[in-house]
């Protein structure tokens, strides 16, 4: 019933297995960068990845080859520009190929909604006059039983296991996080497992209008990793690192450069404080 | 003053088709920087929403993603992505939705998937985020993109978020109402005809010609018979827009 | 796009008209009887009234004549026992008859998102082996697009108005609510137009956990009606009356009893300032 | 100390029936006692939801309400009753539905909607409430209810939520998992036969006999082959309940 409170290292290796659905979510904010470096560094492969808006985070694990399928709707670095990684997987299946189910922001929010709400489908006005549907069988369109309308639906999303960041838990394990809180209630319920990592352990929460709270039974691990959404950013913690971003433009455009930088930032470091040690240096 | 680039009589064009009061579903980018710059110009009481959850915001620096901490920090409220689709867009709540794309067509189509075919695309481009919704549920579509030939095309290579489809009454008959009311771009405003819902040029920007215009676009491109030239930005749009552009390019490098 | 501020009596006067659609929403907490005494007070008739728990104040309401319609899914005294003015439209259709369009809570809530969400219908796994569907036509069934599992359907609803009780608006005319916080945010999203009564209006809300907040441009109007959800309560402002509800009882078994309590404490007082002193006394 | 009454021995015996830390969604009334009784005694970690959107609730006293605020004050977290039904019933999170209802019948299947036909009913019961999905979600639900002849009936009036509706394998055929495992009455335990889905009774209270049983239940009620008494509350059960039972008086009195 109460999360397990480990370190992240055997975290992921108790939850994440090779080939697994997996979703790390954050919308912009609050982005579990140490928690999926440690899927890298752990050499993980053939995960499906799961997320609305996969950024540089999700580029580097499909550069470094842990993803052969990707379920998103919008896959740049969020006020740069490409994900070079992602690109190349996608036009030149380097470094392997990568399946996609690409849908809308609005379609994966109705698939995550109702892979919490345990509904195999949800619906939503969309895709009509859209390409999408041609090239995405999840997408599929139904009469409404009572208006007759075309409304378009969308398969549900249930992942093996979600992977959050949240500013808090409390002793109990309880979770809370605030700002702008995305899809990450939704996609945690919606796993069968959950890990999130938090900036830090308090023993109350204090009052945060628009927090999202989730019990200490629906999680089952929880890891304390100040800063692990760097760079991402955590609202009331630190804000966006928005040079990094600017720089994995640069990074990741040539696979030499891309490796080498992986390779010492990541391979090479044993855990996310080394790697901020690393990059800070 | 410093005359206004071509990049700046775009934004200031394309906020001046904010009216004030509206709610108003924002994209990252120039549709920002144009929807913020009415706010603090003639729209004071403009509503906008940003697809990361926030209602209501007030940024006082441009996001330079779509959840900066700034927009969230100046909401009304803020509630989650899901929620903000279904039921502050969906629901029919958002008067205007302001776009950039990649490629845009002659019947106002927007890509923003891949250039050449979907299974092996020359480009892979980032995917169409909440473009689609926008573009299909809000009353109004206004779409700035910069004038070029390969981004302004005769057909997109890929419909990631429905325009007039190929014309006529094909959007309205696709059970689709609202659309794109203007494009505006960085030498003309387009709006759509009336009846074929092609895009022809209403307005051309001081110091360009038309046949610049017919250069920069992969249509056969026409010019409406009551063409006229826009209006140039005042002293006072290029103030708040050269404050609000300096003031961002400050929190930035104060961040860096 | 900033909403009216003024009286209950005006507010009632230019939002309710007869024969509309109207849900007065409150679940336990926060329930709007002085804008519902009010509707009796100006003797509005014919009106659809909707909620997932009608109790006394629909009980009030059904029991002058004010509703022909009514679509719920529990209609009791909470904690207490049956609804005698209910009963008496239902089984001896006193003072008029009542249609019944009834649901269960499930089924009301996702009908309630459904229309706050611009959808006609909404789907749920529900009303398997229950008699229900049979007597509401609002109930239906589809199968699931991709899994073809059989799954529950309801009409959407969309009320002519919403009337909810809320803590606190701020000046600008937002509105927040917190603690059980129900089904108000829905319903008011569902709505064509809003009134919300609250118990104060404040420069600034504080930080509340949960909080419910209503943006001034989705409401069309607000009256400060301190103590207006009275009998029932408003967290961090007063708690529950027990004994009315229990009081209630007695008063509304008999017709005779009932009407005599209404026009003495209703329908002869000019307002709820004026009912609450005579409860009182 | 004073013996048990038998309202106070189906109290207790119900309470027994809930493992300690399984997550439980609780009607009101007697289910919200016995619920809350097991938290106080052998369950402290069960986790009581509330279909008012109270989640992990710890009351001192009990709510004569389903949306009491000391339901809110004593929660690990409040949600939307919409989310309550959606994200923590349908989505299979509730291990045990905790009911009452005004009849139950043989095969278990719940009425709370009308006594007599539904177009004229004889008597007009309050409803369904959430019961119709929690009996249909749950993986397992618990039924308490006064044993009376008008109330445990051959066949309900009218089936608010289903238990195994004309028993064998009809429920698991509709497509629904769970049922009830648990029917108790201030006389006895009900449990449904493993084939037949007909509740036999599995345990008889202290001092009650099965001429007074088979008296006050509408059916031709079979017993058990290993039928047993209940075990007698215990003196720490009885002290928790009636602790809990003053408690709460004191707390509505002081209200009033």
């Amino acid at each position: 019933m109460t999360p397990k409170i480990t370190n992240l290292q055997s975290a992921i290796k108790s939850l994440v297995e090779p080939g697994m659905q997996v979703a790390i979510e954050g919308f912009t904010h609050l982005i579990p960068f140490a928690a999926a470096q440690e899927i890298i560094r752990q050499g993980i492969t053939g995960l499906t990845l799961i997320r609305l808006t996969p950024d540089v985070i999700y580029d580097q694990m499909i550069g470094m080859g842990c993803a052969n399928k990707l379920i998103f709707s919008w896959g740049g670095n969020p006020g740069v520009g490409s994900l070079h990684r992602l690109r190349d997987a996608v036009e030149n299946s380097w470094p392997t190929s990568l399946e996609l189910d690409e849908r809308s922001h609005a379609a994966m929010c109705v698939a995550y909604t109702a892979g919490a709400s345990g509904l195999p489908f949800g619906s939503l006005r969309g895709f009509v006059g859209s390409d999408l549907p041609q090239y995405n069988d999840s997408i599929r369109f139904l009469d409404c039983p009572f208006t007759k309308e075309k409304l378009a639906v969308t398969s549900a999303i249930q992942p093996d296991v979600a992977i959050i960041h949240a500013q808090q838990a409390d002793r109990q394990g309880n979770v809370m996080l605030w700002g702008i809180v995305g899809v990450q209630k939704d996609i945690a319920l919606a796993a069968k497992r959950v890990l999130v990592t938090v900036e830090e352990l308090v023993d109350k929460f204090a009052e945060k209008s628009n927090a999202t709270v989730l019990p200490s039974w629906t999680i089952d691990t929880i890891c304390e990793v100040p800063g692990g959404a760097s760079p991402s950013y955590a609202h009331d913690y630190y804000q966006r690192d928005n040079s990094a971003y600017t720089e994995w433009d640069e990074i990741s455009r040539s696979r030499e450069k891309f490796l080498e930088w992986m390779k010492h930032h990541v391979l090479e470091t044993k855990s996310f404080v080394e790697f901020r040690e690393r990059i800070q240096s | 003053m410093k005359e206004a680039t071509s990049q700046e009589i775009m934004t200031v064009t394309a906020a001046r088709l904010l009216r004030d009061g509206v709610v108003c579903f924002v994209g990252i980018g120039i549709p920002s920087m144009a929807a913020n710059l009415a706010r603090l110009t003639h729209a004071p009481n403009v509503v906008l929403i940003y697809e990361s959850g926030t209602i209501g915001t007030k940024p006082s620096v441009l996001p330079l993603s779509i959840g900066d901490g700034e927009l969230a920090e100046t909401a009304d409220t803020v509630v989650s992505t899901p929620e903000i689709f279904t039921h502050w867009l969906q629901s029919g709540r958002v008067e205007v939705g302001f776009l950039g794309a990649a490629q845009v067509d002659k019947f106002a189509n927007l890509n923003s998937t891949v250039i050449g075919p979907y299974e092996s695309p020359k480009v892979r481009l980032p995917g169409a985020g909440g473009a689609p919704e926008i573009a299909a549920l809000a009353k109004e579509t206004l779409i700035i993109i910069e004038h070029d030939k390969r981004k302004l095309v005769e057909r997109v290579d890929f419909v990631t978020s429905a325009g007039y489809l190929r014309g006529g009454n094909e959007r309205s008959e696709a059970g689709l109402s609202g659309g794109p009311s203007a494009v505006i771009t960085d030498l003309v405003v387009f709006e759509p005809d009336s009846v074929s819902k092609e895009l022809v040029v209403t307005k051309i920007h001081a110091g360009v010609t038309k046949e610049q215009v017919r250069d920069s676009t992969g249509w056969d491109v026409r010019f409406a018979n009551n063409l006229c030239q826009t209006d140039s930005p005042t002293d006072q749009e290029l103030v708040a827009l050269r404050d609000l552009v300096r003031r961002t390019k400050e929190a930035r490098r104060k961040l860096s």
